[in-house]
């Protein structure tokens, strides 16, 4: 009995410290005072008004949602492939080449940031979006191939086998058997590489430039004092967004086929 | 069910396609590109002075926001195809840019609004095109110490000084200041480093937003910081009040330079000449950013809150970058040993 | 080793009233099956025996001791379960070692006994392997060294044969209750399988959602199911419905319909007139040739089961089930004429 | 894509010649190539960008490491090793490498302790409520970083919320110092490490029959045997899993130990990051790239050989 208290008490307070810098922020966005107070001071929508008429945001989230989107296309895509060579390939080294797709875990964010900064103005490539897509492709692959890995690892080869011998060609095995069946995986490494790149600061610090500036860089460079109510209200904004795109992805797909599953 | 999942892979896969394609094109000869400071001064700028600058060079303006620290690794790296026209630095950043090859020469006959300048704001004082002065004052809690009468006097047990992390033109400013106090000076900052370290109760902040918070929550009782900011924070009500202690305070001018191999360099010294003109520093004036042209004339009221006329900023000691820039990682790593870990 | 109370239990999960008041009473080295068809509360009265669920009312008494407010680990029962619950990190003997552990039993003496253990499951060669790394019969084993080790005061089998194949089971059947009887553990054991139950139980409890339908040994509840519902579960012989005549050389007649005979030799508890319902086992039914065409009954299908075969014949109310041997089935093919009767004393009333 | 099977096993055929007669061979060696072109075709896309986005850069700051700082310069061409000798044989930054681990492994503690009940309430729980608690534990990652390392100054200062709320009830007497010193770095990646930790546990836990849990009990185990002889044993994969992830994303994150150290804290990426900023100096600051480089790999190594899957 007593196990059983503390760990809903202990659950309790993980949930507190959890959520607590949320509901600060979120409290925050509607609080009349000029700068972020807890509890809020009275209560106002003006923040958000206030938002809704700096294009500059505006324009901020549409630069984040192109870079996240096509960072995710691009690491669900080559990530996906090569966790299915990896899973089927049997050559020398593949170990090593598994290690050498994670690196981009281990190396530092900002690094991978500077560093690709001087290669891209090496080359002289004028575009800066091309220089994030990049980035934020090589940060967010090691969790799809992480991800999918995992599920063709615990795919039942039988799966297959039976396909086969019901006379699938190759093609048909792949696209109606085995991405069938690790879809939720998929469906999570781009849940998290949507995630981790619409909210990266570090690697984009310094590939950010004239033509494209992320959300959370132009948060960054807009917070002057403090965090004002407005960034509140725009980091309030964004969270709403994440769950909504979560839940919705979830109503589409299903999660509970990853989570929901109980041994 | 699987149709809505190939439907939406391939839709991601489109749009991630479509969206990348108009940024492959090359940067348009017409972009004139500068490097400056998000927040306020960005929509300054955005609402007094690009409209006119655009019209009158035909060109369209784009910014990229951040802080010298963050443009001038950015210049290095590209030295032969800057990403910048032109950057907003500080006068130490200036300095660095000019031992290093990283601008343009000045044209005072491109700018003709150099003139108006006060001196210490311009060549040969400063290689810059100076458009604000800040001043280092001495912010202090009137509940918890009587004004300093010294620099001397914030090393007291009873109250906690908030010192400005190195890696500000600022911390580097009170280091020099300490090491002045015990002895030293720009060529023995040592004295320094002792005098902070062995403060009773000292807090380090780390840049304005930092400061503001330990400001607000009481966690600073005294510190150097930028006075239009204190002034700021006199306003919102907080008992905070600044003095000028008897060995003066330090000034800070900031402004722009004109990347080398910028592909606009009239353009440019165009924007330069106006960031020095009254009619841009009287745009920002309202917002505390005080005039480095001695022609901007402010009301009184305003006056009060502003490093303002020759006397006042005449009086303002300046830090000898030449001496302090080169020794800026030497500094860093002497800060990290004494107060980290 | 100890004997087993169980006194008016009740179990609610939530609305669900799972044990509707069980009570019963097996004596020390007792072997009890549980039978009963899926979701009848077999499971779940194992579960409340073992203290993984709390009868909300009740009591369970092991060796006169009441455990109901006992945790598990105070029980002192062996258990193997369904899906044999082996550690997969632990060899076959950390497994084993295990419950001996827990007891702090002195690590030679632990030694010795799980030795001795895997030696009395025939797995003395196996020690150092893991569960994954062993066949599903081994693991079996494993899991049942594992609950013998302890010196459980009763051992509860969950199912425990379910996983393996026929032959396997067969196997495992016997020598579980070779080894039950040579310990002389007081055990419990679950199954859906009545043959199993038959094969190794001293005593059969049928249970019927949530309540004892029968419990004896497996003789009566092969030879005199209570009631015709436990007779359809046991599926050993015929559940006959009619009218009873008057009695007549000590037995009462039942009417079944032209070709059939069958007299009850017991009838003191049923009504003077009226229906009765009565069972008679499949080998009591005596059949013969019927005389003349259109007489008797119409044999349906025939099925050999090796010793035996089971002849069906139509009579009024459904059909009846014979066993014969396979000669005398001969003279029974499909089509042909039978009647049928058995003796009295093998005739059994029942309570409807 | 020539052969989509997963069925497939190659190291049978990948066995150079064998029995058989030339035309064997020949079979063998065709069958080989098209192995070799599918690898190819399907590996080479996803190489490409790692070797434009990553080695080629690095590689370049390989070079510059070799460099010498010049304090007018920026850099000086030259092939010295200078300045891995300077941060090797000195002893503050190896104090600095050792407090990164430190502060990896502390993060690392904190969010199994941390995570580990709130993962097995997860794994346990039904599942309305297990999407719930799911919700909640990925929140960080869903808040801006920057707002919430400055919402954590707002909690965590001297006046801040905990402190203000803690003298209200008279837990105690005056502020706790709860802000600018490692423990609140620590606090602040925790926070936002959590969820790495927790899923990995969680999905190793779900796998965890409750069969076994009973057996233990049955057994005689206290709960305490349980969770030390069964479940710990069994989760320990997971634990392997989430504290690699939590580790490598805290000893590079820079901008949390930045703003919550409150300049008291130094790790080997926010020294890499005043190097390529403040200082300029970036040879030294290329060197400290491929030291913290070095030590990842170090880490890793070791972490292999404690999570190492048996047999």
């Amino acid at each position: 009995m007593i196990p059983r208290i503390s760990l809903s008490l202990w659950t309790t307070l993980t949930l507190i410290f959890l959520l607590g810098p949320l509901v600060i922020i979120v409290g925050g966005s509607f609080t009349e005072a000029p700068h972020v107070t807890f509890p809020p001071e009275g209560f106002t929508l003006k923040w958000y008004a206030q938002l809704m008429e700096r294009e500059d945001f505006l324009e901020s989230f549409i630069d984040s949602m192109v870079l996240a989107v096509a960072a995710t296309a691009a690491a669900t895509i080559l990530g996906t492939i090569a966790a299915l060579a990896l899973a089927r390939e049997n050559f020398k080294g593949r170990e090593a080449f598994r290690a050498f797709l994670m690196s981009p875990l281990i190396l530092p964010t900002v690094v991978t940031g500077v560093a690709l900064f001087q290669f891209i103005r090496l080359l002289e490539i004028p575009s800066n979006m091309l220089g994030l897509i990049i980035g934020h492709t090589l940060i967010t692959l090691p969790y799809v191939i992480r991800t999918v890995g995992a599920a063709l690892v615990g795919l039942d080869k039988s799966l297959a086998e039976a396909a086969e011998v019901l006379g699938a060609k190759p093609a048909r095995i792949l696209f109606q058997v085995v991405m069938p069946a690790i879809a939720p995986a998929i469906l999570v490494s781009v849940i998290f590489a949507f995630i981790v790149s619409f909210d990266q600061v570090t690697i984009s610090i310094f590939l950010t430039g004239p033509d494209v500036m992320t959300l959370p860089i132009r948060i960054y460079t807009y917070i002057e004092f403090a965090i004002d109510p407005m960034i509140a209200a725009v980091s309030t904004l964004l969270i709403l967004f994440a769950y909504l795109l979560v839940v919705g992805l979830e109503r589409a797909f299903g999660l509970d086929k990853v989570f929901g599953k109980k041994g | 069910m699987t149709v809505s999942r190939r439907k939406f892979l391939a839709g991601a896969a489109g749009v991630a396609a479509v969206s990348t394609l108009p940024t492959f094109s090359a940067r348009a000869a017409e972009d004139f590109i500068i490097g400056t400071y998000g927040g306020l001064y960005s929509e300054i700028l955005d609402a007094e002075v690009i409209p006119g600058f655009e019209q009158a060079n035909n060109v369209s303006v784009q910014k990229e926001l951040g802080w010298g620290s963050k443009f001038i690794p950015k210049i290095i790296a590209s030295k032969a195809n800057p990403p910048y026209d032109l950057v907003y630095v500080n006068e130490d950043e200036s300095i660095f840019g000019d031992a290093a090859g990283l601008w343009e020469p000045m044209q005072p006959d491109a700018t003709p609004n150099i003139a108006e300048i006060y001196d210490i704001a311009k060549p040969p004082a400063l290689p810059q095109y100076t458009c604000t002065i800040y001043e280092f004052t001495c912010a202090y809690n009137p509940e918890k110490m009587d004004a300093p009468k010294s620099w001397g006097d914030l090393w007291n047990d009873k109250i906690t000084l908030g010192v400005p992390h190195i890696s500000s033109t600022y911390g580097m400013l009170f280091l020099q200041i300490a090491a002045e106090l015990n002895g030293g000076g720009v060529d023995n900052l040592d004295p320094g480093f002792k005098a902070l370290e062995d403060h009773p109760s000292m807090k380090i902040y780390k840049g304005v937003t930092d400061g503001f918070g330990k400001f607000r929550q009481g966690e600073m009782d005294a510190a150097l910081f930028y006075r239009h900011r204190v002034q700021l924070l006199i306003d919102e009500g907080l008992s905070l009040d600044f003095t000028a202690p008897s060995e003066g305070t330090y000034g800070m001018r900031t402004g722009v330079r004109v990347v080398k191999n910028s592909r606009n360099v009239e353009a440019a010294h165009d924007w330069a000449n106006r960031a020095m003109s009254a009619a841009y520093q009287e745009a920002f004036a309202p917002k505390l950013y005080s005039p480095s042209n001695k022609t901007v004339t402010l009301d009184a009221e305003l006056a009060e809150k502003h490093v303002y006329g020759a006397e006042k900023v005449n009086s303002l000691k300046f830090g000898d970058w030449s001496v302090l820039n080169p020794k800026k990682p030497e500094l860093l790593e002497k800060w990290n040993r004494t107060f980290t870990g | 080793m100890s004997s087993l109370d169980i006194e008016d239990v009740h179990l609610w999960y939530g609305q669900f009233h799972a044990l509707r008041g069980v009570s019963l009473s097996i004596g020390q080295g007792d072997f009890l099956a549980l039978l009963g068809p899926s979701g009848c509360g077999k499971t779940s009265l194992l579960r409340s025996v073992a203290g993984f669920v709390h009868p909300q009312k009740g009591s369970i008494r092991v060796g006169g001791q009441d455990v109901v407010r006992l945790k598990p680990r105070e029980r002192n029962l062996g258990m193997v379960f369904q899906h044999y619950a082996l550690f997969p990190h632990m060899s076959a003997a950390e497994n084993v070692a295990f419950g001996l552990k827990c007891r702090n039993v002195e690590k030679a003496e632990a030694e010795e006994r799980v030795a001795r253990a895997l030696d009395m499951v025939g797995l003395s060669h196996l020690a150092d392997r893991k569960p994954r790394q062993l066949s599903g019969g081994q693991q079996q084993r494993v899991a049942l060294a594992r609950a013998l080790v302890i010196e459980p005061n009763v051992l509860l089998l969950d199912e425990p044969l379910g996983a393996l194949d026929k032959k396997l089971r067969v196997q495992m059947q016997s020598e579980l209750k070779q080894l039950q009887r040579k310990l002389g553990v007081t055990a419990v054991f679950v199954t859906h399988d009545q043959e199993e139950a038959m094969a190794m139980a001293d005593e059969i409890l049928i249970m019927r959602d949530g309540v004892i339908e029968q419990i004896g040994r497996p003789k009566e509840i092969f030879t005199a199911p209570r009631t015709s519902w436990a007779a359809e579960f046991v599926g050993s012989g015929n559940v006959l419905k009619g009218r009873l005549g008057p009695a007549a050389d000590g037995a009462r007649p039942i009417d079944l319909g032209p070709g059939c005979a069958f007299a009850l030799a017991e009838w003191a508890n049923l009504p003077a007139d009226g229906e009765a319902t009565a069972f008679v086992q499949a080998e009591a039914v005596k059949l013969a040739p019927a005389n003349g065409s259109g007489q008797g009954l119409e044999v349906v299908s025939q099925r050999y089961l090796g010793v035996y075969v089971e002849v069906q014949a139509q009579y009024r109310d459904g059909v009846l089930r014979a066993l014969v041997s396979p000669e005398e089935a001969e003279a029974f093919g499909v089509g042909s004429r039978v009647t049928a009767t058995a003796a009295p004393t093998c005739v059994r009333p029942m309570e409807g | 894509m020539a052969d989509a099977s997963l069925v497939q096993n190659d190291t049978e055929a990948d066995r150079p010649g064998g029995p058989g007669g030339a035309r064997d061979g020949e079979i063998a060696a065709a069958a080989q190539r098209r192995r070799l072109w599918r690898r190819v075709f399907q590996l080479s896309p996803i190489t490409l960008l790692y070797v434009v986005g990553l080695i080629l850069p690095y590689l370049y700051l390989l070079r510059m490491s070799f460099n010498i700082y010049d304090p007018m310069l920026v850099f000086r061409e030259a092939f010295a090793l200078d300045n891995y000798i300077k941060l090797l044989t000195d002893a503050f930054y190896l104090q600095i490498v050792a407090e990164t681990i430190w502060l990896g492994v502390a993060v690392t503690l904190f969010t199994l302790i941390v995570g580990y009940p709130i993962a097995w309430q997860i794994a346990r729980a039904k599942s309305h409520v297990k999407s719930l608690l799911l919700a909640a534990v990925l929140s960080p990652l869903l808040i801006n970083l920057v707002v919430r390392t400055y919402g954590w100054l707002a909690i965590l200062g001297d006046n801040g919320i905990l402190n203000g709320w803690m003298l209200d009830l008279g837990l105690i007497g005056s502020p706790l110092p709860l802000s600018n010193n490692f423990w609140t770095v620590v606090v602040g990646l925790g926070h936002v490490t959590l969820p790495f930790m927790v899923l990995s546990l969680v999905s190793v836990m779900e796998s965890l029959s409750d069969e076994l849990l009973e057996a233990g009990e049955n057994l005689g185990a206290s709960t305490f045997q349980i969770f030390t002889d069964v479940v710990w044993p069994l989760t320990w994969a997971g634990v392997g899993a989430g504290s690699i992830l939590v580790f490598c994303f805290s000893i590079s994150a820079f901008v949390t130990p930045a703003l919550l150290g409150g300049g008291h804290v130094s790790t080997v990426s926010t020294l890499i990051y005043e190097k390529f900023t403040f200082s300029v100096n970036w040879p030294v600051g290329s060197a400290l790239v491929f030291i913290l480089l070095a030590m990842n790999m170090v880490v890793i190594m070791i972490h292999g050989r404690l999570f190492r899957h048996e047999d």
